[in-house]
């Protein structure tokens, strides 16, 4: 696979061609926040941001999906979006939650054929981090570098941004950049500088402990006095659910026209911290108090998804902190409470 | 099946919500194909009339209405509250935190005692007459209405969000507005709005009413973490949230 | 002469909320003639005191579902005026456009909905849509677009939520406004001429009532005003200022009504429509003055049945002037702005502006902490009230022989011509729900 | 499992073909899938029931597979997706996808076994197709002793298969209710656990089966241990909100277990130390 070096305008170059050739969503700036968008022009794109508001997920599996449509004696028919878009500007934390989307997903028991379908529709550009985050700790869980998912991956370097193709689809997105020069030894050297620095710099809270002893340490924390203290302050608002690149809970419903025969099933984004989340017919809700739903949403970071694909379930973005609004979900200052002991 | 009777009317408010039926535009002829409507307003004298569905906007604020919507209420099969004022007495509720003499005196002066100017402490419907669905907001949402009728149709119960309107605020991605340095009501409000308000640059003041079990207590405390007093928070939930569960703070 | 008359509309249809029409005659002599206005009162002057001046514009907006922007407009200019706070002319020059999307919106539902049914004697607009389908499909087109317009600037179509003190919540971008202009320009202005050809061809249908009257408008030495100016009147040159507002409309209880009724130079005056083009109406652009000349509208006009025509004059010129307006913000390119600090401080101000149905007053005093110690609002609706009456007393002499349906419809298009804030009761829903 | 290329949410059409009422509250039904061939189920497991416009909801299978093409369930009338299946007549057309979930082991461990069934209203349902699967096939296993506990004698569920049960030499079968509500009762009056002092099963050699209201696993497992039973020959049958039913939506976990894919059957040792669970 190729490694090019890319001056600041072949890449804009590069970028305004992607965005001529089809759907191109891209980092760009919201405010004082990033956010991915459909992109119109090259000079849009941010690929300086921090952190988006919400992660890239929302282009594989968006807020709300249509999954099958229903019409009066039609019965049933999926709704399958395969319409293919290039998502610029990936960091590498993301990168790695989208591959345990893919996890879930794709290997995980049965395939969800709508998740397939957008994620083969999709080319990743993914892009090493220029500006950490107020509230990144990918460092401590081994996210802030990224070895594969992406089709393409872009890191700026001092004069430049080294572009590698990882697949067959990230060459031929490549092609469209025309004659570009390859990335020199000195340029790769640069290049692991950066990423290097990002392992250590993306730490802006600091896990006691490795990761992979969440599941062990999860598994005698139950009774910890940290669950209550800190769910007594939660809104039960979901945001830290909704904002994590690795939440994927939803919700199913139905809509129909003003026949009432036609219409559509679709899915949207669920959080397991609602009050609702876990409520049966008969009114009985297995997770009823604040501190149960707390604890579920850090038991499924760090113990039972880790269970299921192996891998923790939190990559250290650090949305959920910012996110919430009474300033409790800060997952490395629970589990490090848990490290601590009562 | 026949279609269902629809009746429609109005108490004190603004009347914006029933505008939002309008402002269905030419769906307003999907609406009758789907609903009969026999009463828009209550020009009709028929009292005998029995409605499959009835449709109440606005607060009760004076005995003779309360008499009014009590005779709907026997009238109706389902009876829906529409909008802010009628599902929670909205922003007429801030009358309530006066007293009734003084709000007359202030408004008409020494002809306060004029027996049509007449009124009393605000009420929303449920509070004289039990109420089987709610549309929420001021004003509602179209889109919120349309399932709400589409529903009742259906013989299903609505989904309306029991979470807060932090959850559409998310989803709609957008910069959340205690990073304005503003008192938003988001974290303790039903959703349903799309979080309309911070969607546009404001602060949402609760015209949805607050959400069930809102964490009334954390916010307190929360305000503080943004340089906010609970004085603050009161004022900001008095807007629309007067004299509701909850709203004494 | 022996006709007796006894009509009592209880609650006119098609009017805002609560009017009521009483006539008595007994072989020809009137006993009794009266509008009346029982409406539930709901103290808004009262509710607002001890709120922050930042929730003015949430609780004033809800005086009213139609003309919700208006009022938001009247409330924040006062604190404005109270608290001196400045405006950008961007922030400005957006305010009028999200002003005219209201304008448009509440007009067309006035003629569309209600005035041409009326003149077609059709009942309502559905059975206009079998014999009329295109005239219906465009004024349901116009005013969905007014809608969205005031969805995209005001932040829904009813209850505004982006007009704060200051300016806007949010922010607009070229893009944005270029977007509107191009649809205003090939699918509103369109429209609206077809909808000034429907109504031209049933002008003659208006019936030909005169009463010499007073108009009150706002007016503007540089255009033709709905926003800014002063206050002044057919019966005078003067302008006052905006300040001594309650100088001009000497408001009173009257036992008819639980609105208060007001008067200036006359027993009673008029505003809306009709008032202001006969204030203004050189100041009417190019398209909208070609409007009204088409439509046989001249200055001095007296025919309250009238104010349907002026009002599809003034859209019109709500559209001319915001396309205006986006050239203007298109040529200096849209700047992104953010609301002014406010210095919070004691004071009182007056807002006033045009609502569609006629000026517009609030008065507020704050203390020192800005919170709102007293506050005077006078709706346009209230202004009328005495006239409608006025009018009755002069019109029913003259139709008294004729059948008594007949002299109730004419009473009751009257009414309706006031548009007295009119929102959910327009022929449009009264009718095709019965 | 795995990608056949079919969209897991796509319901497939099924007809009803008998609709009973049961109870004031349950419904019975039969369908028949449009293409004609079996569910394929075994017993234990659920199907996503769809209604268009109204929703999907879980609803557990209550024939045995070895009853033939059709297969039937029960409806309580709780909401929107029961409630309207309530309004179902034969010929109506509804949507399934499934089955889906772990099955009561009959054609593993089970086998050769003594089988306690202890059944609590509405969880007799999912049951019923495992003890019909079990006479279907008698030889293959012990004992057999079925416990039924209703709320009043109106809230019994199949009322004659009871009754044929009851007449059965080669089952032992017990019912009690919680209430007579005046109505003419001869057998038990109490909770299904007072059952438990008038049978004689072997703990060694038995195996049981609950499933009943959220309440009732609590107190029949304490019953069942003071007998002599070890977690391990213990099943339970859990129920939790779901809207998927394939392992994705989040809803049904039960701390790290899907009740839709580890479930509805759940070997209690596996769940007996599992917070959430009971
Ligand atoms: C594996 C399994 C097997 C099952 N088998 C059967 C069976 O055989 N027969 C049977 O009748 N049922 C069965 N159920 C239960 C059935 O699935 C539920 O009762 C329910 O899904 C019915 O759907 P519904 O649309 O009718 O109810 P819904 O409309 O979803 O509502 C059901 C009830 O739950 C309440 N509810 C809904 N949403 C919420 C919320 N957000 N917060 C609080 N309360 C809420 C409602 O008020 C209502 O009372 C089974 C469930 C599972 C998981
Ligand atoms: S964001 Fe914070 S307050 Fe909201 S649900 Fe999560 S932990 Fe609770
Ligand atoms: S702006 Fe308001 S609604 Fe949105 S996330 Fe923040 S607090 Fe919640
Ligand atoms: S954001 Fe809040 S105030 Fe705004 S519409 Fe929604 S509920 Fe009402």
């Amino acid at each position: 696979m190729a490694i090019k070096l890319f001056k600041k305008a072949a890449l804009k170059k590069w970028v305004d061609s992607l965005i001529a050739g089809g759907r191109v969503f891209g980092v760009q700036a919201k405010g004082e926040r990033f956010a991915f968008g459909p992109l119109e022009k090259a000079a849009d794109l941010r690929l300086d941001y921090d952190v988006t508001i919400l992660p890239p997920k929302k282009y594989l599996q968006p807020q709300t999906e249509d999954l099958v449509k229903f019409s009066k004696g039609g019965g049933y028919e999926s709704v399958i979006d395969s319409e293919p878009f290039v998502l610029l500007g990936v960091h590498p934390y993301d990168m790695a939650a989208i591959n345990q989307m893919d996890a879930i997903f794709l290997k995980d028991g049965e395939v969800d054929t709508h998740y397939k379908a957008r994620r083969e529709a999709a080319t990743i550009v993914a892009c090493d981090v220029e500006s950490p985050s107020e509230n990144v700790f990918a460092g401590c869980m081994g996210t802030a570098v990224v070895d594969k998912g992406y089709d393409v991956l872009v890191t700026a370097v001092d004069g430049g941004y080294v572009v590698e193709t990882a697949s067959p689809r990230g060459e031929k997105l490549l092609a469209a950049a025309g004659e570009v020069p390859d990335a020199s030894k000195k340029d790769m050297k640069k290049r692991k500088a950066v990423q290097e620095k990002n392992r250590k710099r993306l730490r802006k809270h600091e896990l006691k402990g490795e990761p992979l002893g969440l599941p062990c340490l999860l598994g005698k924390s139950e009774n910890h006095p940290v669950w209550e203290e800190k769910a007594r302050l939660c809104y039960s608002c979901g945001s830290c659910n909704l904002v994590c690149p690795t939440c994927y809970c939803f919700d199913v419903q139905d809509d129909t026209d003003w026949t009432l025969e036609s219409g559509r099933r679709y899915r949207v984004w669920d959080a397991c911290l609602l009050a609702d989340f876990a409520a049966v017919a008969g009114g009985h809700n297995f997770r009823k108090e604040r501190a149960a739903r707390f604890r579920h949403r850090y038991y499924r970071k760090g113990k039972y998804i880790p269970e299921k694909i192996g891998e923790i379930a939190c990559v250290g973005c650090g949305r959920c902190i910012t996110a919430c609004t009474a300033k409790i979900a800060n997952p490395v200052e629970v589990y490090n409470r848990l490290t601590e002991g009562c | 099946m026949s279609k269902p009777r629809l009746a429609i009317f109005d108490f004190a408010c603004c009347e914006g919500c029933q505008l939002q039926i309008v402002n269905l535009e030419e769906e307003i002829l999907d609406l009758i194909s789907l609903v009969d409507p026999v009463e828009w307003r209550e020009a009709i004298s028929d009292q005998s009339d029995t409605y499959d569905i009835a449709i109440v906007e606005g607060s009760i604020t004076r005995p003779e209405d309360e008499e009014r919507v009590k005779k709907i209420r026997e009238r109706s099969k389902v009876l829906i509250a529409l909008g802010a004022c009628a599902a929670i007495g909205g922003v007429n509720k801030l009358k309530n935190n006066f007293d009734m003499d003084d709000v007359k005196k202030c408004v008409y002066g020494k002809d306060a005692d004029l027996p049509h100017l007449n009124t009393a402490m605000t009420k929303a419907v449920d509070e004289v007459v039990p109420v089987d669905f709610y549309v929420h907001g001021c004003p509602i949402d179209r889109d919120e209405f349309k399932h709400v009728v589409k529903s009742v149709a259906l013989g299903k119960k609505p989904n309306i969000p029991v979470y807060p309107v932090c959850v559409e605020c998310k989803l709609r991605e957008n910069v959340c507005r205690y990073e304005f340095n503003e008192l938003c009501l988001g974290p303790i409000t039903r959703a349903g709005c799309g979080a309309r308000c911070p969607s546009n640059g404001s602060w949402c003041f609760g015209c949805r009413g607050l959400a069930p079990d809102p964490n009334v207590d954390a916010a307190k405390e929360v305000m503080d973490k943004y340089k906010k007093t609970v004085d603050d928070l009161r004022d900001r939930i008095l807007l629309f949230n007067s004299k509701q569960e909850h709203a004494d703070v | 002469m022996s006709n007796t008359v006894d009509i009592n509309v209880h609650h006119v249809t098609r009017v805002e909320g609560h009017g009521n029409i009483v006539l008595r005659a007994r072989d020809g002599k009137i006993e009794k003639v009266e509008w009346q206005v029982p409406e539930a009162p709901r103290f808004f002057e009262a509710m607002v005191r001890g709120r922050p001046w930042s929730d003015i514009q949430t609780i004033v907006s809800r005086i009213c579902g139609i003309c919700s922007i208006t009022h938001s407009f009247a409330g924040t200019k006062a604190v404005e005026d109270a608290l001196g706070i400045e405006v950008s002319k961007q922030a400005d020059k957006l305010r009028h456009m999200t002003h005219y999307a209201e304008y448009m919106q509440s007009h067309i539902l006035h003629v569309g909905y209600l005035a041409v049914p009326d003149l077609l004697g059709a009942k309502s607009v559905v059975p206009l849509v079998a014999t009329h389908g295109d005239a219906v499909k465009t004024v349901i087109r116009l005013h969905r677009a007014a809608n969205e317009w005031s969805d995209w600037l005001a932040g829904r179509t009813t209850h505004p939520v982006t007009i704060k003190p200051g300016g806007f919540s949010r922010n607009f971008s070229d893009s944005e406004v270029r977007e509107w202009k191009a649809r205003l320009e090939k699918e509103v202005v369109p429209d609206l001429k077809a909808i000034a050809g429907v109504v031209l061809s049933l002008a003659d249908k208006l019936p030909a009532f005169e009463r010499p009257t007073e108009y009150m408008a706002l007016t503007h030495p540089d255009y033709y005003t709905y926003y800014h100016g002063k206050i002044t009147s057919t019966d005078t040159d003067e302008e006052v200022d905006i300040h001594e507002f309650e100088r001009v409309v000497n408001e009173y209880v009257s036992p008819q009504s639980t609105a208060k009724w007001t008067k200036w130079h006359r027993d009673s005056y008029a505003v809306g429509a009709l008032a202001r083009f006969n204030n203004n109406a050189d100041q009417l652009l190019p398209l909208a003055a070609e409007t009204a000349g088409k439509l046989g509208l001249k200055k001095g006009c007296g025919n309250p049945y009238m104010n349907n025509v002026a009002q599809v004059v003034e859209c019109v010129q709500a559209v001319e002037h915001a396309l205006q307006l986006m050239d203007e913000l298109l040529t200096a390119g849209l700047k992104e702005e953010t609301l002014p600090d406010v210095k919070v401080r004691a004071g009182e101000g007056v807002g006033c502006v045009e609502a569609p149905r006629g000026i517009l007053f609030h008065r507020y005093v704050f203390d020192k902490k800005g919170r709102c110690e007293r506050a005077n609002i006078c709706i346009p609706t209230n202004q009328n009230h005495a006239n409608i009456q006025k009018d009755f007393e002069a019109l029913v002499p003259g139709i008294i022989d004729r059948p008594q349906d007949e002299i109730r419809l004419m009473m009751e298009m009257l009414v309706r011509a006031y548009d007295p804030c009119i929102s959910c009761s327009t022929h449009y829903l009264d009718v095709e729900f019965v | 499992m795995g990608d056949n290329g079919k969209d897991i949410y796509l319901p497939a059409a099924a007809e009803v073909v008998r609709v009973e009422q049961m109870t004031k509250q349950e419904k019975f039904f039969e369908f028949r899938l449009a293409s004609g061939k079996p569910l394929g189920h075994m017993p234990g497991q659920f199907a996503e029931v769809s209604l268009p416009g109204i929703g999907e909801a879980p609803i557990s299978i209550s024939s045995s597979p070895t009853s033939g093409d059709t297969f039937e369930m029960v409806v309580r009338q709780v909401g929107n997706v029961s409630g309207a299946m309530h309004r179902l007549e034969p010929g109506d057309e509804v949507g399934v996808r499934g089955p889906f979930g772990t099955t009561f082991p009959v054609d593993g461990e089970l086998k050769g076994r003594d089988l306690l069934f202890i059944c609590g209203g509405i969880g007799l349902v999912p049951v019923r197709s495992a003890i019909n699967y079990v006479l279907d096939k008698r030889g293959d296993y012990g004992k057999v002793t079925v416990l039924f506990g209703a709320k009043t004698p109106g809230d019994r569920l199949f009322v004659d298969e009871l009754a044929a049960l009851d007449g059965r030499e080669d089952v032992e079968f017990l019912e009690t209710v919680d209430d007579t509500c005046g109505e003419k009762w001869n057998a038990c009056v109490g909770v299904i656990t007072m059952l438990f002092e008038k049978i004689e099963v072997s703990p060694e050699s038995t195996t049981s089966i609950i499933c009943g209201p959220p309440v009732m696993y609590k107190f029949a497992i304490m019953g069942l241990h003071e007998m002599g039973f070890t977690d391990d020959r213990i099943y339970v049958s859990l129920e939790r909100r779901m809207k998927c039913g394939v392992g994705k939506c989040g809803h049904c976990q039960i701390n790290g277990l899907y009740t839709c894919q580890d479930g509805p059957v759940f070997r209690y040792s596996d769940v007996a130390e599992v917070r959430e669970a009971i």
